[in-house]
C-alpha cells in the first residue's frame, strides 16, 4: 500500500509542476500542431491520400514529439539538487521510477489526444469503428514508449551529451512499437475487423510490460552514484 | 520567533547505549582510480557532534555522501549501532537527515508543498500539524503558500533546514551549511544546531569555517587529501590556537 | 602495412579471377553478372579481413602502450 | 586462470583462427561448388553468416556480463563485456557491409528490408550506443553502469525486434528472396560453412581474450599511476 502511495506522491508532484509551468505540454503541443501544418504541405494530396499514410505519420509524431518532452523529465529534478534530496528519502527506487513513468504517461496521453484531434481536423481522418480497440493499441504503445524513454532520459541527463543521446538510445528499441502500432492503427482506420489486430495488441502488451519491468529493475543502476 | 526548535526524537532509540552510534571503518572511495576519501576511521558516540575541517578538495563532501548512504564506498564500511549500513538501506535513510549547500527543493512548488512532498516520501502521517510547526520553527510560517522560486536565498536555506529535519533524524549530516547564509538565517541555523545537541542526536558537520564548527563540536577532525590527519575531543583543543594548529596540520608541519 | 595489404589484395584478386570456377560457370547464370559477382565476393572477404586486422592492430597498439607504461613506472 | 594463461590461450586461438580464415579463403575461392540459383555471390554467405553468429554471440556475452556486473560489481565482468562488445561491433560491421554486397548481386539492390538485415542494423546501433554512453559520463563508473543497462535492455528487446521485423516481412513478401540456407545445401557448402563458423568463433574468442587481458593490464597501470600520484600528493 505504501508502495503505491509513493508512486502516487511522485507522479502527483510531477503533474503539479507540469500544471504550474506547462513547459513540456506547451513544447510538445505546439510541435504536434506544427507537424500537422508541415505535413499538409509536405505531401501532394492530389497523389497521396492522407488517410493512407496518416497512421505512419501519427506514430512518428508521437515518437518525435514525445521524446521532446520525455527528455526533459529529469531536468526539473536537477535544479537545486532536488533529485539528490529525493534519493535520500527511504523510498524504493523502482517506485520512484514508476511514479515518474506514470506522470509522463499522463502528459504524453494528453499530447497524443491532441495529435489525433489535430490530424482528424486537418485531414478529416476517420478513426474506424472500434474506438476502444484503438485506445488500447495507443495506450499500450505509449506505456512501452514512456517506460523506455523515462529510463533513458534519467541516463542521458547524467551524461555529457544530454538529450542528444536520447534518440540514439531509444529509437532502435522502439521498432516493435512502431511496427505493431502502425499496423494496428492502419487496419483499424481502414475499418478491418478487430480479429486482425489482436496479434498486434498482444505484442504491444509484451513490449509495454518488458519496457516498464526492465525500467523498474534497472533504474537504480542509472541513478546510483 | 527563533526559539529552540521543537525537533523531537523518537524515545526508543539510543537509550544511553554504550556502543558508538556512528562508526566509519577504513572508508575509501575512489573516483576513476583516484581516492577522494582515503581510509577514514572514526567513532562517534550517540548525542555527540563531530566537526570535520579541511581545505577544499579534501574529500569532506564525498565522506559525507558516503555517510549519508548516497555513495557506495570502494572499501570499508559505515556502521550504525554496530550494524553495517549499505547504499540503498532504507531504514538508514529514515534515520538520517542531510543539510547541504544545495536545498534539494523544487522551485516550482510552494513552501508547504515541498515539505508535504518530502514528508510523504518519508511516510510521515501527521503532516497537517508537523508542517506548520516546522515552518514556524524556521520563521517561514507566513510564507507557506509562496512558490519557492520567489523566496530569498536565506529563506530558502531555512526551508532546506526544515526539510532536512522534517522526519526527526537521529543522525544529522551537514555539508557546509553556513555557505551563503544571511545573518538571520545563520542565527536560526545556530539555534537549530544548538537544539540538535539534546544528547540524543548524532551530528557530523563538515565545513572549512573553523569558528562556527568549533563552537558546537564535541569532537574535531581535520581531513586532508582524503585522510583524517588528526582527530580528538573538542576539550583537548584550545580555540585560540586552533587556527594555527589547523594550518600546521594542513601544511604537514605538525 | 598498407603496402602489404595492397599486395595481398592484388594477389587474391588475380587468383580469384583466374580461378577455374569462373570459366566453369556461366552456363547457369547470365555471364555479364559473373565478373561483378566475383568482385563482390572478393570485396566481402576483403572487408572481413581488413576489419578483423584493424581490430588486431588496435589491440596490439594498446598492448604496446600499456606495456610501455608498465615499464615506465 | 592467470592472466598470462589467458593471454597465451588468446594468442593460440587467434593464430588458429587466422589459419582457419586462410583455409576458408581457399575453400571459398577454389573448393566449394557454386550454388545453382544464386551463383557466385552466394560465396559471401561463408563470411556473412559466421559474422552474424559472432555478432549475436558476442552480444549475449555483453548482456550476460553486464547483468552479473550490475549484480556483483566486479570490474572484471565489465572489462569482459567491453571486450566482447568491441569484437561484436567488428563482426557486426562485417555482417552489415557484406550483406548489401550479396543483396546487390542476388536481389539487384543494395538494401532490402530483409528482417535479418534490419535486425543487424539495429543491433549495430545498440552496440553503438553501448560505446556512446560508456564514454559520455564524467564518472567512468557511471558510464560502465549505463553501458551495462544498455546491454541488458538491448538483449531483452532484440527478440521483440526480431519478431516484429519478421512479422513485418510476412506482410510484404520480398519479390525474389531466396533463403541461402535452403534445403539443398551441398555437403561441401555445409563443410565450408562449418569451417567458417568455427574459424570466426576461434578468431573472436582469441581476440576477445587478448583484448580482455589488455584491459586488465590497463587497469593495473591506472591503479599504479594513481597510487603514485597519491603518494606524491601526500
Amino acid at each position: 500500500m505504501d508502495y503505491f502511495r509513493v508512486i502516487w506522491t511522485v507522479a502527483r508532484k510531477d503533474l503539479l509542476i507540469e500544471m504550474r509551468t506547462r513547459e513540456r505540454v506547451a513544447a510538445m503541443g505546439s510541435f504536434v500542431v506544427l507537424v500537422g501544418v508541415l505535413f499538409n504541405y509536405s505531401i501532394d494530396t492530389a497523389i497521396v491520400r492522407p488517410q493512407e499514410i496518416a497512421p505512419g505519420i501519427i506514430w512518428m509524431t508521437i515518437i518525435f514529439g514525445g521524446l521532446l518532452g520525455m527528455g526533459r523529465t529529469f531536468h526539473l529534478e536537477e535544479e537545486d539538487g532536488a533529485f539528490s534530496g529525493v534519493l535520500q528519502t527511504p523510498i524504493p527506487l523502482d517506485a520512484l521510477y514508476l511514479g515518474k513513468t506514470a506522470a509522463n504517461l499522463v502528459i504524453l496521453s494528453l499530447v497524443t489526444v491532441l495529435i489525433f484531434i489535430v490530424f482528424s481536423v486537418f485531414f478529416g481522418l476517420s478513426f474506424g469503428s472500434h474506438p476502444f480497440v484503438l485506445l488500447t493499441v495507443v495506450f499500450l504503445a505509449l506505456i512501452g514508449f514512456v517506460g523506455l524513454s523515462t529510463l533513458f532520459s534519467a541516463m542521458s541527463v547524467r551524461t555529457t551529451m544530454g538529450e542528444s543521446l536520447l534518440p540514439v538510445l531509444v529509437f532502435p528499441l522502439l521498432i516493435p512499437m512502431v511496427i505493431f502500432g502502425v499496423s494496428a492503427t492502419s487496419r483499424l482506420f481502414a475499418g478491418r475487423p478487430v480479429s486482425e489486430v489482436t496479434g498486434s495488441v498482444r505484442m504491444l502488451g509484451a513490449f509495454a510490460i518488458l519496457s516498464v519491468a526492465a525500467g523498474a529493475l534497472l533504474f537504480r543502476y542509472v541513478v546510483e552514484e | 520567533m527563533s526559539g529552540p526548535a521543537p525537533f523531537a526524537v523518537r524515545e526508543t532509540d539510543f537509550s544511553g547505549s554504550p556502543t558508538p552510534t556512528l562508526e566509519a571503518r577504513g572508508l575509501v572511495r575512489e573516483f576513476a582510480g583516484f581516492p577522494a576519501v582515503d581510509g577514514v576511521d572514526f567513532q562517534l558516540d550517540a548525542g555527540r557532534l563531530l566537526a570535520v575541517f579541511g581545505p577544499n578538495g579534501a574529500g569532506k563532501t564525498t565522506l559525507l555522501r558516503i555517510l549519508a548512504g548516497g555513495l557506495r564506498p570502494t572499501r570499508g564500511q559505515v556502521l550504525l549501532d554496530g550494524n553495517t549500513v549499505d547504499v540503498g538501506d532504507r531504514e538508514w535513510r529514515r534515520r538520517i537527515g542531510v543539510v547541504s549547500h544545495q536545498g534539494f527543493l523544487y522551485g516550482r512548488l510552494t513552501v508547504a508543498e515541498n515539505l508535504e512532498f518530502y514528508g510523504r516520501l518519508f511516510g510521515l502521517s501527521d503532516l497537517a500539524e508537523r508542517v506548520p510547526e516546522r515552518l514556524a520553527a524556521v520563521g517561514l510560517e507566513d510564507r507557506s503558500r509562496s512558490v519557492v522560486r520567489t523566496l530569498s536565498r536565506g529563506m530558502r536555506q531555512r526551508l532546506a533546514l526544515a526539510r532536512a529535519l522534517l522526519h526527526d533524524p537521529e543522525v544529522v549530516l551537514l555539508d557546509e551549511p553556513y555557505t551563503g547564509l544571511d545573518a538571520h538565517a545563520a542565527a536560526i541555523l545556530r539555534d537549530v544546531l544548538a537544539s540538535l545537541k539534546d544528547g540524543r542526536r548524532t551530528v557530523v558537520l563538515v565545513t572549512h569555517n573553523l569558528g562556527q564548527g568549533l563552537e558546537l563540536a564535541d569532537r574535531v577532525a581535520i581531513q586532508v587529501a582524503g585522510r583524517f590527519r588528526w582527530i580528538d575531543d573538542r576539550d583537548r583543543v584550545e580555540a585560540s590556537t586552533f587556527e594555527a594548529f589547523y594550518r600546521d596540520v594542513v601544511e604537514e608541519r605538525a | 602495412m598498407t603496402k602489404i595489404i595492397r599486395t595481398c589484395l592484388l594477389a587474391a584478386a588475380i587468383l580469384a579471377i583466374s580461378s577455374p570456377e569462373l570459366s566453369a560457370q556461366g552456363t547457369d547464370l547470365a555471364s555479364q553478372t559473373l565478373g561483378r559477382a566475383y568482385w563482390h565476393v572478393f570485396a566481402a572477404y576483403a572487408i572481413g579481413w581488413i576489419l578483423v586486422l584493424g581490430w588486431v592492430i588496435s589491440i596490439a597498439r594498446r598492448l604496446v602502450s600499456v606495456e610501455q607504461a608498465m615499464k615506465g613506472n | 586462470m592467470s592472466q598470462d594463461r589467458l593471454r597465451q590461450t588468446g594468442v593460440a586461438l587467434a593464430v588458429l583462427g587466422t589459419l582457419g580464415a586462410l583455409l576458408v579463403l581457399w575453400m571459398v575461392f577454389f573448393w566449394v561448388p557454386t550454388e545453382r540459383t544464386m551463383g557466385i555471390a552466394q560465396r559471401i554467405f561463408y563470411v556473412h553468416v559466421p559474422s552474424a553468429w559472432i555478432a549475436f554471440f558476442a552480444f549475449g556475452i555483453v548482456a550476460l556480463c553486464s547483468a552479473v556486473y550490475l549484480w556483483l560489481k566486479d570490474e572484471r565482468l565489465d572489462m569482459a563485456a567491453l571486450a566482447a562488445a568491441e569484437g561484436g561491433m567488428v563482426f557486426c560491421t562485417i555482417m552489415i557491409l557484406t550483406g548489401p554486397l550479396w543483396a546487390r548481386v542476388s536481389w539487384g539492390t543494395w538494401w532490402t528490408w530483409e528482417p535479418r538485415l534490419v535486425l543487424t542494423l539495429l543491433l549495430w546501433f545498440i552496440y553503438f550506443s553501448y560505446f556512446l554512453v560508456r564514454n559520455a559520463t564524467e564518472n567512468p563508473e557511471q558510464g560502465k553502469r549505463f553501458a551495462a543497462v544498455v546491454g541488458i535492455i538491448g538483449v531483452l528487446d532484440i527478440p521483440l525486434i526480431h519478431i516484429s521485423v519478421t512479422w513485418m516481412r510476412s506482410l510484404h513478401p520480398e519479390p525474389v528472396v531466396l533463403k541461402p540456407e535452403g534445403p539443398s545445401l551441398d555437403p561441401e557448402m555445409l563443410i565450408t560453412l562449418m569451417v567458417g563458423l568455427a574459424t570466426a568463433t576461434m578468431l573472436f574468442l582469441g581476440l576477445f581474450l587478448m583484448r580482455y587481458t589488455v584491459e586488465c593490464l590497463k587497469r593495473e597501470v591506472d591503479q599504479r599511476q594513481t597510487g603514485a600520484q597519491a603518494a606524491q600528493g601526500a
